[in-house]
Parts: structure tokens; C-alpha cells; sequence
């Protein structure tokens, strides 16, 4: 099975990043722009195919690892 | 073995225009029929293609390359191994090397400029050495071209993001910027390391028998010959899974460092070589080569990346991070036990046999099987006409008035780009990591302390390409002279330099004729000072559209100080000190910074080089530093006498007032910014016993005038705040590089 | 006094901050490899600088679970001094001994140059060698230096004495462009609760040696010498 | 309107950071992890309100600024 992972920045949290990235964009002359928050994707490949299994043990590796729950969320799709 | 067609798990007809787009002439396949005595298939065709390219065969310039003096008492190792070796005393030995990576850093600046300092620290750890600084010669196009912000962006973040990681300080380099780079950067990294000179290791495959061993990274489909490309048996399904990009992993790379050292403090490794340019291929057939055995490798043992390699991409393959070595019989299970600690896989892959052959199996199939010694040194040689490049008139400062004040000429110079400070770039290469670094970027050498003693090695990269393209003869000689000057002005004993040569396309004549009279140029200087060449590496192709870039070898100069507390700064230290110039002014303007910044003129002859006097100076001056005469020592380099007073009134956040003397008539915009060679400023808290010893010796030395104040003045010419000064000198390439930019990476 | 010097792949000062201790204390430091699950004695652990596992997914946060560093996390608690350096600090706060967060630099690039910092407490293991408002020139060289904490972690910072170093000008003031790197309140360095666990960005083994051009940083290894003995 | 971006590395580059990753996950005791690939997701607001024009113009921002098309692929989701 595959898991795709969204880690972002809770709100409140400084992105200096998103922050730059915005500054870019305008520089660039992309107008409109509201806001640009950077966030993290990941993809990971399980051997595991049982999907509520494979969800658990993803959300045990962004509890542990993979996100910085003080500052991040993360959200978890899986997919066989 | 026999010399049979084999099989391969891809055949393909191999059609001239397979042979072709490998980059093989008609006449190089020739020559591979004949060595081969039958067609090669197509992972045979690769290899040819690659062993026999002007990157890994030298093709073009072997023939001049070796009209370079190699030699001295001091030198262990010239040109020929992974990187050169000299001997700095107490036992220890320096291994430096300076190496390209221009169109990968064009194409993908970031991951280009790193994967380029990987590969110099590879060169330098895999003869035993510990990388102890880095240094970089960057060249982009001109500041105005929209590609030009993006890749200095891109190059410095990859240098920096390599280095960083590693933990190798990045102690100096240069940067300059010129059109004819716009479509041709130059990135040139530089890795100087340190070794016992007893414990240095080697390339050559010995022991019939023995273990050929692969470590490292795994292989991937990095980097594999972009011409093979178009070839038939690709379809677009597998080409779109072959980057020609190389992605760096320097914490990989680190632990392989770590891995390495650990290993060679034993006895169980023969030779090592890194995986290079052209990957497995190069790395294995040259250790067989250097010790005339051949190799039986079975791929399947080559840790792939992704499933379904073929034969041709895992022989061509340029992933980074990976090393070949054989070793002793038997200390298998040892080695592998170091790299298996530090994560990194290990992996038998053959072993040596007397053949004198490359055998290689795959699925239990042999699908190569080629001689080593004919590949490897019936390689071509050419001897490429050329053509000498016109000489230029010289250009007296008389013939050409200022445009404007000198007062304002002084400000213009230190704020171009030429010129100006380079802390933009230095402060994103960690320089103080592995706590030796004696002296940071910004000087004239980088120092860095020889851990545990009170010895340092000073290292400098130089070129001024606009001289080499006036006059390559004298270009090649300045640049050494220059690197040769910067040591000496650190107070250190220059010893042998590395070389970056960068050219255009070699089969055109003229180009051929810049590169003849620039290895001229080096090697007369390299004679004149005792400054051998240990190491380099050569650069051709670098053209768009038929405009070559500007000749530029670059050198990297390495030199030794005995005592750290007789090293040398430019910064002026205090008040009330005689300023003294070393060396005689002539005023002649060609090719100068000036010319070109002020007169926006490129003309000209650049100014001449006299090598005796060059040797004299500089040992003079050197002579000084150590006796402790002398309290601050800088070159007089680009932007001449005025440029290099401001930079040492900047350094030193002090001024200092000069009168200009009396000089047969050289205009005063003449004797502020020519670039006359081989002089040096000094300054003396006591200028007597400097001036009675330069009448002994017969140097020329002038009393120019005194630290003072927070004003720079020179006779009625220039009369600037350090401030100010300091402010042009810091502004442009911050500012450049703030103003708005897009990511241009696909055009 | 013994200390330790935790080393994981990819640390890269982890011989520069052995030579700065061994300078202070009179002899060597024990290096002590991340695997090691078992921590002997110390009376000083530091978590040097570098590029752990690359500083790959975030700074640290891979070497924050290596076995080590559980029992750093017990000997913390249990009052030893642990000093983080630079990517120290950051594994520190991904083991959740300090709170915040180390994000990108304001500018987005590395940073590798001197910088002024204020002493903001002598009341520490680490400091007390130092006067309160003395300023120090110590370098800095990180991509990831950037504090973050929100305010309420901040205030109560503040209000307990925690702030150990702040980035500032010459005059010891705290100005927008005397912060290198963005962190909030321009903070350079904390404190645990405990006092007895010290994260920072800059070096302070940088420029504990007059030849490297400064001596700025010594009394941090000097005062935890004298603090180890007292 | 929102526009969600994931930005991935191409197949065949290298991936240091899910390599690492994939380590570590290992060394915490996560089994069965066949792979793991790190890429980016970026969100950005929008002013733009016509769904068409805003993709158009986000295209416009990932080849010219977010994305190192080099190396890296992207893809775009507009919500409104
Ligand atoms: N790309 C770079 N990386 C590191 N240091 C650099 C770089 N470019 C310039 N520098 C540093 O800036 C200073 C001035 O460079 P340069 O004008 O080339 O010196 P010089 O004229 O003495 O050879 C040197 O100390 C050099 O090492
Ligand atoms: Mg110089």
C-alpha cells in the first residue's frame, strides 16, 4: 500500500519559507497572492495490506518521526 | 577469456550513428575494431565511448599537459593519481586537486556546484588523506543577463549545502563575472587535504586474486552519458527515467569519508579509487591498468537503486558517493564490518585476474569483455593545430584620459563586480568548521592551522582571465605568479600548485593556440618560482554558439607557514606605520580592471611579467615576514595600487595618507590603478631597516607614506572615508543578489 | 571532571568542542558513538554541531531518537549539564528537553560569520562565568537558527530567567539587524527548567583559541569546569 | 481560492532525504517501509476567483519559481 502525508505548519507557527516564497512571487509580479504556507509531502510504500493497519502504523511514524507535532500537523491518506 | 562477440541482455545494432551519438570519430571506431578484432556490443560501445571522451582521456591536451614541470624535492606525487601530493614536513603530507563541474552546475546550479565538491573531496580521501579545506573559482556570465542571478544563487547554496555538511571549512576561491560566461559557468572546487606521508594510498590493482569491492551509495541511472541518449534502443518510457542530473547526498558522502579513513588506518585495503566521471567504468579499468591485472566483475553484485539496470547503465552510471577498492585476501568480513557500522553498503563484486582483460557478467551472461591496456593507453592523443594569439599593443596610461575623477575611478573599482567584496558568498561556506581556521576568506590565502601544531598551509585560487585572453602566454604566467604572490604575501612558503584549465573547443585553432600559450605561460612561471604542478584537470567545450569563455586556468596554490605567529594579513594594524611599496610601477593600462570599469575599453597588452623580478620580490618580501619587520603584506593585484590601500584601510577599519611620488611622468590614474606585476604593500613600524635591506638585495622598494586617521588619501587624488570605502566595497553583490529573480532552470 | 561528547553521523564539531573542553579541563573529553545505549558517568555531556543524519526531514529530528539520547534525556533530568551546540540545540529541542522550535533563517540562507550575543543570566552552569550584559563576538554558521516559541512558551521564558544569550549590537542593544537569523525576541540561547540544560546557535569552541581570533567563548568551558567542581 | 501544490522529485533522482528517512523509520522499529520519497506542498491563497485563470497562473508560478522543473515535477489542485 502507499501513504501520501501532509505535514504543515499549525497556525501561528513563523514559515519563513512561505513568508519568502510570497515576497518572490510578488517580486515576480504575481499579484493576488494572499498568503503561501510551505508544508512537507511524503510518500511512503508499505508492504502492509490491511488499509486500517497501515493507517496506524503510518500515524505512529508522524507521532514519532515524521512531524514536529509542537509545531505541525500532519494528515495521512492511504491507497492500495 | 576469449575475444568472442558476447552476449548482451540488450542487443542492439550498433549503427554509425549509434557509434556517433557516443561521441566515437570514424576513425576512434576504427581503432576499437581493430583493438577488438570484431564489433563491440553496445555496453562494450560505452565504455569506449567514455574511456576514450575528452573528460576522462585527456585527448586533446595530453600532449601539452606534459610540457608542465611535475617535478621537485618535496613533490611524493604528481599529475597522474587522484590528486596531487606534496611533502610539508614532519611527516605529513599535503593532497590537493582542483576539479570542473561547468555544465552540470549550468544546467542545475545547486545540485551541479555540489555534487562538484563532492567529487573533489572524493578524489582527495580516497589516496588517505582528511579533506581539511575547500576552496571554489567561480566564474558566471554578466551580471545583467537574466540567467546570472539564478546560478550564483544555485552554485553558491550547492557548494555551501556540500561543504557545510561535510565539515570541510571552505577557506577562499574567487568570483568574477564576464558575457562570455553567460552560457558557460565555470565552477571550479578545490580540496586540499592532510595525510601521513607514510600512509598515502594508491590506485594500482595488484594480487591476482584479490577482492574487488564496491562501497558507497547505490547506483542509480545518475548522470549516464547524455549522448547515448538518442540512441535506438531506448524508448521513452526508459528515458524518461534517466537524469542526466546528478542529486548529491553529502551526509552519505560523509560517513564514506569517515568509513574510508577508518579503514586505511589499517592495512587491509591495495588500492582505492573513487567512482568519478564515467563512474565504474574509469574507476576499475584504471586501477587495472596503473597494475597491469585484469578484473572479472559480476554485476549482479553492484547494489543497484532501481530494479532492471542493464549492463550499460550500470558500468556508465555517475551516481555520486561510491568507491571501488581491492583489497588484501581474506579481510573481507573487516571492511566490510567498517562500512557496515557506517551504514553503507558493501558489496564483493569481482575479483583480479591475469588476463589482463575486463570481463563482465550479468545474469550469469558475460556481456563485456575488453582489453584493459589498449582501452585505457592506446587511448587518442591529438596534436590539435593552433594558432598563436595575436599580441596586443600595450597601452600607456598617457593614451587614455580618465573619464572621470580618480577619487570616484577608486569608489566604481571596489563596488564592481570584479572587485567588490565577496562576503555574500564566504558567508554561506561554513569556514571556521573543524576549529584550525587561522585565517577566513577575504585576505589573500586562506590558513588553516595543521591540527595539533603550530603549523599552518595557506591556500589561494587565481586567474585573471582577461589577461589570458589578451595574451595567454603571459595570462598563464601571471595567474601562477598571482597564486604564488597571494602565499607569499600570508607569509607562507609557496610550494605547488593544482590546475583547473577552462577553454573553448579545442578542434578550433585559436582556442587550441590560447590553451598552447597559457600552459606556456604556466610553465615558465611554475620553473621561474619553483611551484611545480601536482594535479589538475582540463575543461574544453566550454562555447555557445562558436563564442568561447575567456582562456582561464585556474590555479590553486598551496604553500606552507612554519611558525602561525609569523603569518601574514593586509589589514593595516596601526597609526603612525611607514607604507612601503615593493616592486616598480610602469602605468600602462591594458587590460586592466580600470580599462575596463572606467574606460569600459578591453584593449590592450596586460601588463608584462618579468619573472626574475617576480622570484626577487616576492622572496624579499617573504624574507621580511619572517625576520618580523613587517606588520601587514597584500599583493597589488586587480584595480592596482588604490585598490589594494583601500582594501587594506578596509580590513583594518584605518586610513592612511600617501603622497604620490615623483614618476617620470606616469599620468596619476597611471600610478593608481596599473597592474604592474610582482609588487606587494607593506607596511613597517620601522621603514630603516626594510630600506637598508632592499639597497643590499637591489629590490626596488618606495616610502609611499602612513597609516593614519579614517581617511584614505593619496596626494591630491583621492581623499575617501575608510567608511565609505568599506560601504562601495560591501554593497554590490548583496544588492545584486536582493533585486527580484526567477527560477529560469528549464530554458 | 568527566565529560562526554555525543558523536552521530554526519556530527562535524565534534573534535572541535573536544579540543575547546580538553583546553579547559586538562584532558580529553570520552567521544561517545550514538548507538551506545548505555551512558557511562559524566559530570558533562554536550551534543555537538554538524549535520546529523544529514539534517535531513528537519534538523536533529533524527538523532533526537537515536538510543543515546533517551538516556542524555534521563541524565538531564536527573541534573547533569547537557550543553547543545548549533545542531545540538536543535536535537535538544526535537528530544523535547527544550522547548520551541528552530526554523529556516529569516533569509533563507546558511550563515557562517561572528556575531554579538548578550549574556542575559550568569545564574547557569554555563554562564557564570560571564556578567549579565556582557557581550561576547562568538560565530555562527547554521541554515536552521531561526527561535520559535509562541508567546506564552516566550513570557514564561522570560519571566523564569531562561534566555540565556540574545544576538545584539555593539552596544549590547537588541536591534533587527544585530538578529542574524529572525529568532524571536532575538534569542540566541535557553534553559531548561532545571537550568542545567543550555541549547545555542552560536559556537562558543569557535573562539576559545586567540590564534582563531578570539578567546570569547573559553569562559563557557571554563565556568562549567569550575561549576563540575564546586 | 486555494491552490494546493505537491512538488516531487522526478522519478530516477535521488533521494537523500527519504533515503535517510527510510533509515530511520528502520531504526525505530517500523517494518515493512519499502520506500520512502520526500517532496514539497505548498498552499497558497488566492485573490483570483475563476478557477481557470487561477491554475493558469499557479502553472505559471511553479515553472518559474516554486519548482526546479530539472529535477522536480509538480502538480496543481484549485479549490475554491
Ligand atoms: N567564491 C569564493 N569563495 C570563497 N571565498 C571567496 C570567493 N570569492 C572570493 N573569495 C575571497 O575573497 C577574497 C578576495 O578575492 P580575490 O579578489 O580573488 O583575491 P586576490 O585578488 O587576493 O586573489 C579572497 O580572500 C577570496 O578567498
Ligand atoms: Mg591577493
Amino acid at each position: 500500500m502507499k501513504a501520501r502525508i501532509h505535514i504543515t505548519l499549525k497556525q501561528g507557527v513563523l514559515d519563513p519559507q512561505g513568508k519568502a516564497i510570497s515576497h518572490a512571487l510578488e517580486a515576480l509580479g504575481f499579484s493576488g497572492v494572499d498568503g503561501v504556507r510551505q508544508g512537507k509531502y511524503i510518500e511512503i510504500d508499505l508492504q502492509e495490506d490491511d488499509g486500517e493497519a497501515a493507517r496506524a502504523s503510518v500515524d505512529a511514524m508522524c507521532a514519532k518521526l515524521l512531524a514536529n507535532t509542537v509545531i505541525e500537523d500532519y494528515s495521512i491518506e492511504i491507497e492500495s | 577469456m576469449s575475444g568472442q562477440a558476447t552476449q548482451t541482455a540488450t542487443p542492439a545494432e550498433i549503427t554509425p550513428e549509434l557509434v556517433a551519438s557516443h561521441g566515437l570519430s570514424e576513425d576512434e571506431y576504427a581503432r576499437v575494431l581493430e583493438i577488438l578484432g570484431r564489433e563491440p556490443n553496445l555496453t562494450e560501445l560505452g565504455i569506449f565511448s567514455v574511456m576514450w571522451s575528452e573528460h576522462c582521456s585527456y585527448k586533446s591536451s595530453k600532449k601539452w599537459l606534459k610540457t608542465l614541470p611535475t617535478e621537485a624535492p618535496w613533490v611524493i606525487c604528481g599529475p597522474g593519481e587522484n590528486a596531487g601530493i606534496i611533502d610539508i614536513g614532519e611527516g605529513l603530507a599535503a593532497v590537493f586537486k582542483m576539479e570542473s563541474h561547468n555544465h552540470p552546475s549550468f544546467i542545475e546550479p545547486y545540485q551541479g556546484a555540489a555534487t562538484g565538491v563532492g567529487g573533489i573531496l572524493r578524489d582527495v580521501f580516497t589516496m588517505g588523506a582528511r579533506p581539511v579545506a575547500n576552496l571554489n573559482a567561480l566564474r558566471f556570465g554578466a551580471p545583467d543577463h537574466p540567467k546570472t542571478r539564478h546560478l550564483v544563487a544555485g552554485v553558491v547554496a550547492g557548494i555551501g549545502g556540500y561543504g557545510n555538511c561535510m565539515g570541510i571549512p571552505t577557506v577562499g576561491g574567487e568570483c568574477q563575472f564576464d558575457p562570455s560566461y553567460n552560457g558557460n559557468i565555470l565552477v571550479n572546487a578545490m580540496t586540499v587535504g592532510l595525510a601521513d606521508r607514510d600512509r598515502i594510498f594508491y590506485s594500482a590493482a595488484t594480487g591476482v586474486g584479490n577482492p574487488v569491492v564496491y562501497v558507497g551509495s547505490k547506483t542509480g541511472r545518475d548522470g549516464i552519458h547524455g549522448a547515448t541518449m538518442a540512441s535506438a534502443e531506448f524508448d521513452e518510457e526508459t528515458d524518461a527515467k534517466r537524469p542526466t542530473v546528478q542529486v548529491g547526498d553529502p551526509f552519505t558522502e560523509k560517513l564514506l569519508l569517515e568509513a574510508c579513513l577508518e579503514l586505511m588506518a589499517g592495512d587491509a585495503i591495495i588500492a582505492i579509487q573513487d567512482m568519478g566521471a564515467a563512474g565504474l567504468t574509469c574507476s576499475t579499468f584504471e586501477m587495472a591498468d596503473k597494475g597491469g591485472t585484469g578484473i572479472e566483475m559480476d554485476l549482479d553484485q553492484v547494489p543497484i537503486r532501481e530494479p532492471g539496470m542493464s549492463a550499460y547503465e550500470i558500468m556508465l552510471s555517475e551516481s555520486q558517493e561510491r568507491m571501488v577498492m581491492v583489497l588484501k585476501p581474506g579481510r573481507e568480513d573487516e571492511a566490510r564490518a567498517v562500512f557496515e557500522k557506517w551504514e553503507l553498503d558493501f558489496s564483493v563484486v569481482g575479483h583480479l585476474t591475469d588476463s589482463g582483460r575486463m570481463v563482465l557478467k550479468q545474469g550469469g551472461a558475460v556481456v563485456a569483455d575488453l582489453p584493459i591496456a589498449p582501452l585505457a593507453e592506446a587511448s587518442p592523443e591529438y596534436d590539435r593545430p593552433w594558432q598563436p594569439t595575436p599580441k596586443p599593443e600595450p597601452l600607456a596610461a598617457a593614451d587614455i584620459d580618465s573619464p572621470i575623477t580618480d577619487n570616484e575611478a577608486l569608489l566604481r573599482l571596489l563596488a564592481s563586480p570584479e572587485l567588490c567584496a565577496k562576503s555574500w558568498i564566504w558567508e554561506q561556506y561554513d569556514h571556521m568548521v573543524m576549529g584550525d581556521t587561522v585565517e577566513r576568506p577575504g585576505g589573500d590565502a586562506g590558513v588553516v592551522r595543521i591540527h595539533g601544531s603550530n603549523r599552518g598551509l595557506a591556500v589561494t585560487s587565481d586567474c585573471s582571465p582577461r589577461y589570458c585572453y589578451a595574451d595567454p602566454r603571459i595570462g598563464g604566467a601571471q595567474a601562477v605568479a598571482e597564486a604564488w604572490r597571494n602565499l607569499t604575501a600570508a607569509g607562507a612558503r609557496p610550494l605547488a600548485i593544482t590546475d583547473c584549465m577552462n577553454f573553448g573547443n579545442p578542434e578550433r585553432p585559436e582556442i587550441m593556440g590560447q590553451f598552447v600559450g597559457c600552459i606556456e605561460g604556466m610553465g615558465a612561471a611554475c620553473r621561474a618560482l619553483d611551484f611545480p604542478v601536482v594535479s589538475g584537470n582540463v575543461s574544453f567545450y566550454n562555447e555557445t554558439n562558436g563564442e568561447g569563455i575567456l582562456p582561464t586556468p585556474a590555479i590553486g596554490g598551496v604553500g606552507v607557514i612554519d611558525d602561525l605567529s609569523r603569518r601574514m594579513t593586509p589589514s593595516f594594524k596601526a597609526a603612525g606605520e611607514a607604507i612601503l611599496l615593493v616592486g616598480d610601477t610602469t602605468g600602462h593600462l591594458g587590460a586592466t580592471a580600470w580599462l575596463r570599469e572606467i574606460a569600459n575599453r578591453r584593449d590592450g597588452a596586460p601588463p608584462a611579467m618579468d619573472l626574475e623580478t617576480e622570484r626577487g620580490n616576492g622572496d624579499f618580501t617573504r624574507g621580511l615576514i619572517e625576520e618580523g619587520l613587517v606588520t601587514a603584506c597584500h599583493d597589488v593585484a586587480s584595480g592596482g595600487i588604490a585598490v589594494a590601500l583601500a582594501e587594506m584601510a578596509i580590513s583594518g577599519g584605518l586610513g592612511a595618507t600617501i603622497s604620490m611620488p615623483e614618476n617620470g611622468g606616469i599620468p596619476a590614474h597611471g600610478w593608481l590603478f596599473a597592474e604592474d606585476q610582482g609588487r606587494y604593500l607593506l607596511t613597517a613600524p620601522d621603514p630603516d631597516p626594510v630600506m637598508a635591506s632592499a639597497q643590499k638585495a637591489g629590490i626596488a622598494v618606495t616610502h609611499m607614506g602612513e597609516t593614519a586617521g579614517d581617511l584614505l588619501t593619496v596626494g591630491d587624488s583621492i581623499a575617501i572615508s575608510v567608511a565609505e570605502l568599506e560601504r562601495a566595497h560591501q554593497s554590490w553583490l548583496p544588492e545584486f543578489m536582493a533585486a527580484p529573480d526567477e527560477n529560469l532552470d528549464e530554458t | 571532571m568527566k565529560a562526554a561528547v555525543i558523536v552521530f553521523p554526519g556530527s562535524n564539531c565534534d573534535r572541535d568542542v573536544a579540543v575547546a573542553l580538553e583546553q579547559s579541563m586538562g584532558h580529553a573529553p570520552d567521544m561517545v558513538w550514538h548507538r551506545d545505549t548505555h551512558l557511562g558517568a559524566y559530570d558533562l555531556i554536550v551534543v555537538p554541531g554538524g549535520f546529523s543524519y544529514g539534517d535531513y526531514l528537519r534538523s536533529g529530528a533524527i538523532a533526537a531518537h537515536s538510543p543515546v539520547m533517551r538516556e542524555v534525556a534521563g541524565r538531564a533530568k536527573d541534573g547533569t549539564p547537557v550543553l547543545g551546540i548549533c545542531n545540538g540545540f536543535q536535537i535538544l529541542i526535537e528530544t523535547g528537553l527544550l522547548p520551541g522550535a528552530l526554523m529556516r533563517n529569516a533569509s533563507l540562507k546558511f550563515i557562517c560569520r561572528d556575531v554579538l550575543l548578550r549574556v542575559e543570566t550568569s545564574t547557569s552552569p554555563f554562564t557564570g562565568a560571564y556578567d549579565k550584559g556582557d557581550v561576547l563576538r562568538i560565530p555562527i554558521a547554521h541554515h536552521d537558527g531561526n527561535y520559535f516559541a509562541d508567546d506564552a512558551t516566550l513570557d514564561r521564558l522570560e519571566s523564569e530567567d531562561r534566555v540565556a544569550l540574545r544576538y545584539c549590537d555593539q552596544q549590547g542593544k537588541l536591534t533587527p539587524e544585530a538578529n542574524p537569523n529572525g529568532s524571536a525576541r532575538s534569542i540566541a540561547g535557553i534553559l531548561n527548567e532545571g537550568r542545567n540544560v543550555l541549547g545555542l546557535m552560536p559556537h562558543p569552541e569557535r573562539l576559545a583559541d586567540a590564534l582563531l581570533g578570539g578567546n570569547d567563548g573559553r569562559a563557557m568551558f571554563d565556568g562549567l569546569v569550575e561549576a563540575c567542581a564546586a
